[in-house]
């Protein structure tokens, strides 16, 4: 088929989904439902299509023309975005699907199906965008989908205050990602992506080395705002106030991927600056370290998940930075296959026991619900990084590309994250498998038990996703092929760090929490300091609310002050004292007729003596 | 008589209308100051029609529609002043002060 | 002899003028705006045009003049018991109009005027004037036609009595 | 079908009609006042649609000019032409004065005569954008200025007297500093005609222009909101009734950009030229300045207008921008883009506004929360106007802000940054509304709502709005050929 009709396909049918829930199904929810997931369906088998037909030329239409400058929009196909994109369009099948079970009862689910097609609609646009100018465009439209399923719940005070930090903490970013984007523009001219990359004359080449930095900084402020990396990482755990599916779809799997995806499609450029990549090195290592260590302490299992998001985002771009794309990109599709995975189990068990809370479902039975427990550990597994599983293999091509030129501090630094993510994932899963007693499963859960505690519609995506995460690890050839790189095969004792640091990281959770004798409580108790700083997220929401928000709020007041007395008020003050002339000058209006005309005639006298004079 | 005494009578003429005007309290003394620069103006009409152009039809037609003006003026000012006479039981100027400040 | 008519015409004008503005008798003023009225009149006859003279005589004297007197009996408590003026507002009248006058007067006595010779006598005839009113100006002489029908029907509409049925 | 049909006369025309007929109509038949006005401003829309499509964009010059001799002595003649900033300027106004009319159309209270004024203000607009002849560009704009005054005094709510009269005040002051300008410049010229088109090939001398300029831009800058003199636009915005705000912050506020452009740039533009960076830099303060304010209102309509402050100081700088010649081509795209996004935004805005305040009285943002499950329809329209205003992309504002944006930062970097850095404070400022009245807790209070939500035909104009936002949010290029090429034509002086 022609590539314009299956990207068509691919990008519009979740867009005529959205628009046709939005305006005329409101009243019909499994209508809705039914239109939503035909056109996720309709869009995986579009871009599963481009993927089999590999990379082709890109399509480019002409938006408009202002001056000398035209701008574009179209697709590109090539390695990374046709991958991404068929991982994009099946997780958020896969989600849909789950969704169907998990917010059956839900009085809005219209709307929230809608938004779920909205939001992939925007995705898949941002994904296949040719233009960089498109790219930023789908990228505000991700955070605003992102926005909308956040706040979905919109009568949970939390949930609104979290859509709106989301949305103004990745605003942050995109303020430095269009400043960046416009940059580009005035250097090279265009926003052409292929062009911009192009060896030859593209940015690289055309830009001066301190521009070009400035533009891949800018850029990648953009990029730590949308991917939750430090400082401006502490939108997403609170984001995760949504309903879950959306927390796997948007704050794991894809949306907060896109600034990893951004940095992979313009990877060229960043290779181009030295500073960027040390900048972004700095950033994503302290990023790693930090959110592993707040998931370390966290008893929420989303907020685990969701600490868990940030710091292997932070490990894909550690992976791009050290200069290996095939890492970075190897390591977005596992960790979006193994994470929603993890997400969607965590649904599984919230929606049975209503509650988030670790030890709670660990005391209340989490692990009777053999299923889901399957899956949180299959998924964990790969988190951690435990061969033969998913993130084992791409982990190992960060560790790789970072340790090409010896050992430096930051493979040290992605060498304990990575023991740490080992031990806080098993802390989790020995959370809820190996609780030190558990409660008796109330009456109820047998009243109504089918065996199995999930509606097909939540079982199956999850087990697709298990299967997925299994032998994700084993595509990197595929991908690497699909790249147009060489995979590398790394030797056994180049491992050997990597998987002794998981070993480490396992027995350690397993004496902390797993054993039977065990206190269930993190070595980190040990330290009060630390994990008081742990709990709190090393302060930086404190700092943003002492600092940040209320220097805003006072430079607003203050101006609030002086539009009220300076401005309005001085008008104000002028136009009274005009009304104070107005009434010493009424004594001069006695209604007289006569009067008025008298002195008009006079008036006319003197003129016309003038005009006598000077004529 | 020249040109310049007729328009100097005609100025006398308009200023003691317009005395008039502004000085009586009587509206009908009001109105006949109002006719008395009317005449003013007909007079200077006629003056320059005489002295200063060529085809004397103009002024003539000028003035007689300046007389048929007044006529309609009057009607209309004499109603009003029969109207306010009837309503406010006055025509003294100086007790119509609708536009008082 | 010719100069000594237009001076009493002169002087009728400025004594009726005289009287028709100062004097604080309604009455008094009406009269004077006769005596004026004929006087110029008188001077429009010297002026060459003696129909305008007749017009003048016709509906100013005959039909303005007497229209006045009647408004005046109509509203006659004011006209016999006329009332006293003030001192500050006469004074103030008597300010302005000679500021106008005045003013005036230097307009006047600088400004230069453009001459003719005398139009041939033919040039005044009462024929000229009539075609003149129905060829050149015909559309002011109609729009004046309508003005006055508007005039009486406008004043009809004023001085009418009011729906109680009371007679000023 | 255009033919030889004079439409600009007949756009003119319809509203003119339009108040003829509804003031023979008596007074009681309000709803024939209702329909006259909605046909009248239907058959305006049709027009102006089809005067868009007819406009040739390559020609890119005045077209469907249209000359009357009036005054000849002195030069006024009725001379009507569009070039492409008026042609969907014009169209602009038909929309709002479409949706204004419906908007209004439970109206109760004196129908016959708020429409009469509404229509003459209407009429001013029009004239204004049409008239290619400075008497009569100055006589429309004081038609459309003047019948604020009844509209607020009458029909308006709150502190609506002091609101009226501070609103006239402005404007009025405005108009003193314009008049002096305008004849100053009929008189400079020499020209001994009023022919805007023969004026702006006519160079006035340097001095003359710099001299003159600041008048003519403060005297169109004080209806455009300009900084420091915007305060009468909040305070009439709110005092006034909705389809009033729609046409007052929609159309009003852009005859003021307007005349910057087609007084100000194009007759003096050495004038222009001169002062700009001062200019520019007053704009950019009210970017921000206004977001600030915006964002510690408790009253809807006071955050939406200072939030027009705000963006109407994004179309003055990039007024401002576009004569320094380094992006001037994408800054003038952008302003006049944004006097089109701003207009529909701003109508949008105070449409669902003023429901809202008539269903429940209030306008306090605090005494709502949950607003959103109470009236779904009118805040998710809401919702999409203040995304608009937030710039969001695929949204017609995203373009406009985006040219000018590009423009500042290539001409000044810092003023660029920082007025980019504003978009986070437009965000704040809109969000803050969202979550304090749409979302949240359910109040009680506003349980009544529930019932009447926007419905039927209700919802046609504030559909038509977001139609018209998302149709240019995706095809800019509709609008921008239109605007290019005269941009491209009026920026060769520089």
């Amino acid at each position: 088929m022609e590539p314009l009709s299956l990207i068509l396909l691919t990008t519009v049918a979740p867009l005529a989904a959205f628009t046709l829930a939005i305006l005329l199904l409101m009243q019909q929810p499994r209508l809705a439902q039914i239109v939503v997931i035909g056109g996720g369906t309709l869009s995986l088998a579009g871009a599963a299509l481009l993927l089999f037909q590999g990379p082709m030329a890109p399509l480019r239409y002409l938006w408009f023309t202002s001056g000398d400058m035209q701008l574009r929009f179209g697709f590109l196909f090539d390695g990374i975005s046709l991958m991404f994109g068929v991982a994009v369009a099946l997780i958020t099948l896969c989600v849909m699907v789950y969704s169907l079970g998990y917010m059956g009862h839900d009085p809005s689910k219209t709307r929230y199906f809608a938004m779920l097609a909205l939001f992939e609609w925007a995705m898949l646009s941002f994904v296949y965008a040719v233009d960089l100018l498109q790219s930023f465009i789908f990228w505000e439209l991700v955070g605003l989908a992102s926005f909308f399923l956040i706040g979905f719940w919109y009568e949970k005070p939390s949930a609104t205050a979290a859509a709106k930090k989301a949305f103004l903490m990745t605003r942050v970013g995109d303020v430095g990602l269009f400043i960046g984007v416009l940059l580009v523009l005035q250097v090279a001219g265009h926003f052409d992506i292929p062009g911009l990359l192009a060896a030859d004359t593209g940015l690289v080449a055309q830009a001066k080395p301190a521009v070009l930095t400035m533009i891949t900084l800018l850029i990648f402020v953009g990029i730590v705002g949308k991917s939750a990396q430090f400082p401006l990482h502490t939108w997403l755990p609170d984001a995760m106030e949504g309903p879950t599916p959306v927390s796997a779809l948007l704050h794991s799997a894809t949306m907060v991927a896109a600034g990893v995806y951004l940095m992979a499609r313009l990877h060229p450029l960043f290779m181009g600056s030295e500073t960027t990549l040390g900048v972004i090195l700095v950033i994503a290592s302290i990023t790693a370290l930090l959110a592993a260590t707040m998931a370390m302490v966290a008893t929420d299992i989303k907020k685990v998940l969701a600490y868990s998001s940030i710091s292997q985002l932070g490990f894909m771009l550690l992976g791009l930075a050290a200069g290996s794309l095939f890492a970075g990109v190897f390591h977005l599709i596992t960790h979006a296959l193994f994470k929603a995975l993890l997400f969607l189990c965590s649904g599984l068990f919230i929606h049975h026991f209503e509650s988030n809370d670790l030890a709670q479902i660990g005391r209340r039975g989490g692990r009777r619900m053999r299923f889901a427990t399957a899956g949180l550990l299959v998924g964990g597994a790969a988190l951690a990084g435990i061969p033969p599983l998913g993130g084992f293999f791409s982990k190992e091509e960060i560790f790789a590309a970072l340790g090409q030129d010896g050992v430096t501090i930051y493979s040290i630094v992605a060498l304990l994250a990575a023991f740490l993510t080992a031990y806080y994932t098993f802390r989790m899963i020995f959370l809820v498998t190996r609780p030190a007693h558990m409660e008796q499963p109330a009456p109820e859960d047998h009243a109504h038990g089918h065996g199995r505690a999930e509606p097909w519609s939540m079982a199956l995506p999850v087990l697709l996703l298990t299967v997925g995460a299994a032998i994700a690890g084993f595509w990197g050839s595929a991908i690497a092929s699909g790249l147009g790189i060489g995979a590398a095969h790394h030797s056994l004792a180049s491992m050997a760090p990597a998987v002794l640091v998981v070993i480490a990281g396992v027995l350690l959770a397993w004496m902390d929490f797993g054993r039977q004798s065990a206190a269930r409580v993190g070595f980190i108790a040990r330290i009060p300091a630390l994990e008081k700083l742990f709990n709190n997220g090393w302060y930086v929401d404190a700092f943003y609310d002492a600092v940040v928000v209320r220097t805003t709020m006072l430079i607003a007041t203050i101006l609030h002050a002086v539009e009220n007395k300076l401005f309005d008020g001085s008008f104000d003050r002028l136009g009274f004292s005009v009304l104070g002339i107005g009434a010493g000058t009424t004594r001069l209006q006695n209604g007289w007729v006569q009067f008025y005309a008298g002195w008009t005639v006079i008036l006319i006298g003197v003129a016309a003596a003038y005009i006598g004079m000077g004529g | 008589m020249n040109l310049e005494s007729f328009l100097l009578l005609s100025l006398v003429l308009f200023s003691l209308g317009l005395f008039a005007v502004l000085a009586h309290r009587n509206l009908i003394a009001v109105l006949i100051g109002v006719e008395l620069m009317m005449n003013a103006a007909s007079l200077n009409l006629m003056a320059f029609n005489r002295f200063s152009v060529t085809d004397p039809v103009t002024g003539q037609v000028f003035v007689l529609i300046i007389i048929g003006l007044a006529a309609a003026e009057v009607a209309i000012f004499l109603s009003i002043i029969l109207n306010l006479y009837r309503t406010r039981r006055t025509i003294d100027a100086e007790q119509l002060t609708e536009l008082k400040g | 002899m010719e100069q000594a008519v237009q001076y009493l015409f002169v002087g009728l004008v400025l004594i009726g003028g005289g009287m028709a503005a100062l004097s604080r008798h309604v009455l008094y003023n009406i009269i004077g705006l006769g005596i004026s009225l004929f006087g110029l009149a008188g001077l429009f006859l010297q002026l060459g045009s003696p129909f305008v003279a007749a017009m003048q005589l016709l509906i100013y004297l005959g039909g303005i003049t007497v229209a006045i007197v009647f408004a005046m009996m109509l509203s006659i408590a004011m006209t016999l018991d006329p009332p006293p003026r003030t001192p500050v507002k006469t004074g103030f009248a008597a300010i302005a109009a000679l500021t106008f006058g005045v003013g005036l007067h230097g307009l006047i006595s600088t400004a230069t005027f453009a001459t003719a010779p005398p139009a041939p006598a033919d040039a005044w005839a009462v024929a000229h004037i009539g075609s003149a009113l129905l060829e050149r100006y015909n559309l002011v002489f109609e729009t004046l036609s309508v003005v006055l029908l508007l005039a009486i029907i406008g004043a009809i509409l004023i001085a009418r009595p009011d729906r109680t049925g009371k007679v000023a | 079908m255009m033919g030889d049909l004079p439409v600009l006369t007949t756009i003119l025309l319809c509203p003119v009609a339009a108040l003829v007929l509804v003031l023979l109509t008596p007074a009681r038949a309000a709803h024939v006042v209702r329909w006259i006005s909605a046909a009248s401003a239907l058959l305006a829309s049709v027009l102006s649609i089809q005067l868009w499509r007819a406009y040739d964009t390559v020609q890119s010059g005045f077209q469907f000019v249209e000359i009357i001799p009036w005054v000849q002595e002195v030069g006024i003649s009725y001379h009507l032409a569009v070039d492409g900033f008026s042609t969907i300027l014009v169209m602009l106004n038909s929309i709002v004065f479409f949706t204004g009319v419906l908007t209004m159309w439970d109206l109760e209270t004196r129908v016959k005569e708020f429409f009469a004024f509404m229509l003459l203000l209407v009429i001013g607009v029009y004239g204004v954008f049409l008239s290619q002849d400075l008497f009569f560009f100055f006589l429309f704009y004081e038609i459309a200025v003047v019948p604020m005054y009844p509209l607020i005094l009458i029909w308006g709510s709150g502190n609506r007297d002091y609101a009226a009269m501070k609103l006239m005040l402005f404007l009025l002051a405005g108009s003193a500093l314009l008049f002096p300008a305008l004849l100053s410049i009929y008189h400079a010229s020499g020209l001994g005609t009023f022919n805007m088109i023969l004026l702006a090939q006519k160079s006035f001398d340097p001095d003359f222009q710099i001299f003159v300029y600041p008048f003519v831009f403060l005297g169109f800058g004080v209806l455009a909101g300009l900084f420091p003199f915007h305060g009468w636009s909040p305070t009439g915005h709110v005092a006034a009734p909705s389809a009033v705000s729609m046409l007052h912050a929609g159309v009003l506020m852009k005859l003021g950009a307007y005349g910057i452009l087609a007084v100000g740039i194009r007759l003096l533009p050495m004038g222009a030229v001169y002062w700009a960076p001062t200019f520019a830099t007053l704009a950019a303060i009210g970017v921000v300045y206004g977001a600030f304010i915006a964002m510690r209102q408790t009253d809807f309509k006071f955050v939406i207008g200072f939030s027009s402050v705000s963006h109407m100081g994004i179309v003055v700088l990039g007024l401002n921008l576009a004569v320094l010649g380094t992006a001037g081509q994408d800054a003038l795209n952008g302003a006049v883009f944004q006097m089109f996004a701003h207009g529909v935004m701003t109508a949008l805005f105070f449409s669902t506004v003023g429901f809202i305040y008539d269903r429940s009285h209030s306008k306090t943002i605090a005494d709502f929360g949950g607003l959103g499950s109470q009236m779904p329809r009118a805040v998710s329209i809401f919702i999409i106007a203040g995304l608009c205003g937030a710039g969001v992309p695929g949204l017609a504002s995203f373009w406009a802000e985006l040219l000018v944006f590009m423009a500042a930062l290539k001409t000044y970097p810092v003023m660029g940054v920082a007025i980019i850095v504003g978009l986070v404070l437009t965000a704040i400022y809109v969000l803050r509304v969202f979550s304090m009245a749409f979302f949240g807790p359910v109040n009680d209070k506003w349980d009544g709502l529930r019932a009447v939500d926007l419905q039927g035909w209700q919802l046609l104009p504030r559909a038509l709005l977001v139609a018209v936002l998302l149709f240019f949010g995706f095809f800019p290029r509709v609008l921008l050929d239109v605007i290019d090429g005269t941009t491209t034509h009026m920026l060769l002086v520089f």
